[in-house]
């Protein structure tokens, strides 16, 4: 078995128009920067995939990675807890002109809802936004005299993230706290696509160490020494 | 009684289907030797409700580590790339929709895909294991089974008569006569022993085995 | 005016009140800087939403990894002891009953414990990030503010007006004035600047602060 | 911090008389087997705890372990999946004399009934035993035009298991397959107790390969050498 793939936009090829897509990270931190260029690169050069529903804890920072994809105007809504950063513009214009459209989840219920996808439950009770304007229209039920809201799976056609090692079977570990959401999102995405500092041999990562087993990974491609979406920002970089 | 397939053969033929590159969870007992019959040149990856995946044979006799095994509780090895996981991650993979195959024992299958291998009835001690959960999510659900039960009589039926572990979860039975699919609440013959008439295999057959499609020769080597 | 604490006076009174060994989240913002006050000899251990456990102060400037980040976005460093997970077991943590207190800002708290810290209503972008799950599951969920908004208006409130963050969650309240409980849906006054009489800050509350026991002195170190 | 207990005696001292108790542990592998003989000790010793509801994957194997807990009358109910072992006598006697309380889940259910708990989810929906006997009086409830069967979480007062590597904070490691149910099981208890074969100073354990963080463990006790269980019953041991 091998999930490598030789080059970034071979692994991202067949994201197509109108698909839902999951993109790891938590700010700059477990961000796929380069996954998603190559993604910008292709609709840059053929007009696709536009029209993506993107799902991600935030919307943007600056004028590179998710921003920059919102900036070409790829993005037709987001699915996410926090649409705010050092540097919103991106999502900010588009969002106050109509142009784009917003899903606003709570954080924990944005995770939850992801690993139910990728965990077969369709939905879950939890405590989380009962009483509040975002959980209108859901429903709502008691339980041992405390009430909940039902929240259902959220599954995604692809899966971008960030891991640190992968091995040919799809085995992911992680980099600290750039774990966040990628493990989640590579359980409920139908393909998985995981760019890792580093493709070492079956076997070069420890059974026990395997954050996200090969069988939620459909591809893996080596960026040797990937790009810090926060150095970036910090120097101005835009990507476009 | 004509002749029949051994279990082995049941297997071998099962182990036929596996794709190259699929992830496969073997139900315990019989199911469990499917896994020496994978065709050469292509790989399947074993899942094991217990937290395992990529595991390998049996170790030698004297070298198990008990805290290796599988979910029928044997030891095992492990294989390049394995990894381990607790229990509600490799539930995830069941019921998530990440196994290509699911092989599992039956008692009885229903022609809708109705499933009960977990029960004989009120008597003794129940125990369901992950039977249940095993049955949805895989993308292909197949049972192994002798055609008939040890006292002859048949196991596929228009429904079943023994508790359910799943309502229309079966796409395809391998039995020691025949290969048969499931396809809109039917059982549709695929593959026959050469050496039984069709009218003798129905006559065995708790429901009317439809033919729809060719039907080919159901041919497995000797196994020992 | 009179006189009140400052944010940071706030922040070191809601910090003598954690508990040797509690596990602490800490709101983004305004709340982060309690944990620069952690009473000598006493040990917290910081959670973040994004999956970390155990983390300690802001790197020397140039020396960030933006890999090791809070959920306010700002670069920490690691005590030993530290552990890193995914986002759903970071707030299985949060909901699960497993934190011993939350600590957060507000616009606006109810008498009967609802806390509005996440919108001011319709105009601009939403955002609400982990408050929602926040205000469920800690054992304490307890807000620092000033008493009072920009423009003078009571924070403390009969009922909140602007959108609701949680319903019935706050159980303390350190104030810019004072430290009131939230109990059987009320407000109980424990705590005051000794400077402000009971009837000036009742002025400047917008629901009746309930005597019910002694109410001490709010005594505060001078904080830079 | 320190969660560190200096004896088997003292880490399970609390268990009370009726108590609802998780045991770790899917066969031998990942039981803690010093955990529960300590427990066995201190019912001979004092007559408590009994009338325990247990929950474990298995009820028990041979005359040691769980089986010897059954076999000392001290359990009360077993919650589990599979009640069937190489050597089941404990509990098939005591079940099939009326002497003994089975609650029979999905081992699927049951793993991600432990997980709920842990993670503040009161209830979801599973298509694991829709339409079996296993779900009668169930609520049931159609999402996407199938059906799924709504289960609650499982609580308990106490969890013992067994784990590889522990650390003053509680963080843990497991071996192999030993992980199985344990680290759900340290996040549904209101007390988790983990016997490690090791204790390592705090930072001894990678903050990327802890496996269940500190803040689901409270007290972690040294047990060097542990036993296996397989091999205990492959010798015949009886521990009564």
């Amino acid at each position: 078995m091998d999930k490598t793939i030789p080059t970034l936009a071979e692994a991202v090829a067949d994201i197509h128009d109108g698909a839902v897509l999951m993109v790891g990270g938590f700010g700059g931190s477990g961000a796929p920067i380069e996954l998603i260029h190559a993604l910008i690169d292709r609709f840059v050069a053929t007009g696709s995939p536009k029209n993506l529903t993107v799902i991600n804890n935030n919307a943007g920072n600056g004028r590179i990675g998710i921003a920059a994809m919102i900036d070409m105007g790829m993005v037709k809504k987001m699915v996410c807890s926090f649409p705010r950063s050092a540097d919103p513009r991106a999502f900010t214009e588009k969002y106050l002109a109509g142009e784009i459209e917003l899903e606003l989840v709570p954080q924990g219920t944005l995770a939850e809802r992801i690993r139910a996808a990728g965990a077969g439950i369709p939905a879950f009770y939890t405590p989380t936004s009962f009483g509040t304007e975002l959980a209108k229209g859901k429903p709502v039920k008691e339980f041992d005299g405390r009430s909940y809201v039902e929240e259902r799976w959220l599954k995604a056609d692809f899966a971008i993230v960030k891991g640190q090692l992968g091995d040919p079977y799809g085995n992911i570990t992680y980099r600290m706290a750039g774990r966040n959401f990628n493990p989640l999102m590579c359980m409920a995405a139908a393909k998985s696509i995981v760019q890792v500092s580093k493709i070492v041999p079956a076997g070069g990562i420890e059974p026990e160490q395997v954050i996200t087993p090969g069988i939620f990974v459909d591809r893996i491609v080596e960026v040797a020494n990937p790009r810090q979406e926060e150095d970036m920002n910090r120097a101005g970089e835009v990507y476009a | 009684m004509t002749e029949k397939l051994s279990n082995a053969q049941i297997a071998w033929r099962a182990a036929q289907d596996i794709e190259d590159g699929a992830y496969v969870n073997l139900g315990i007992g019989f199911p469990e030797i499917v896994a020496k019959f994978q065709p050469e040149g292509r790989e399947a990856i074993f899942h094991t409700e217990n937290g395992v995946l990529g595991f390998g044979e049996a170790p030698p006799k004297g070298q198990e580590d008990w805290d290796l095994i599988n979910a029928g509780k044997k030891a095992i090895t492990l294989k390049p790339g394995a990894a381990f996981f607790h229990h509600a991650d490799s539930f995830a993979m069941v019921r998530g929709g990440h196994l290509d195959v699911a092989i599992l024992g039956a008692y009885q299958v229903a022609q809708n895909g109705d499933l009960a291998n977990w029960s004989v009835g009120a008597k003794g001690v129940p125990a369901v294991g992950g039977a249940m959960d095993l049955v949805h999510g895989a993308k292909r659900v197949a049972v192994i089974t002798d055609h008939v039960t040890k006292d002859g009589k048949p196991k596929l039926l228009e429904a079943c008569t023994l508790p359910l572990t799943g309502v229309a979860c079966v796409t395809r039975v391998y039995t020691s006569l025949c290969v048969v699919d499931i396809e809109n609440g039917r059982f549709v013959l695929r593959e026959k022993l050469p050496s039984i008439s069709l009218e003798d295999l129905q006559a065995v057959t708790g429901a009317t085995l439809v033919i729809d499609g060719p039907v080919a020769d159901l041919i497995v080597p000797e196994l020992d």
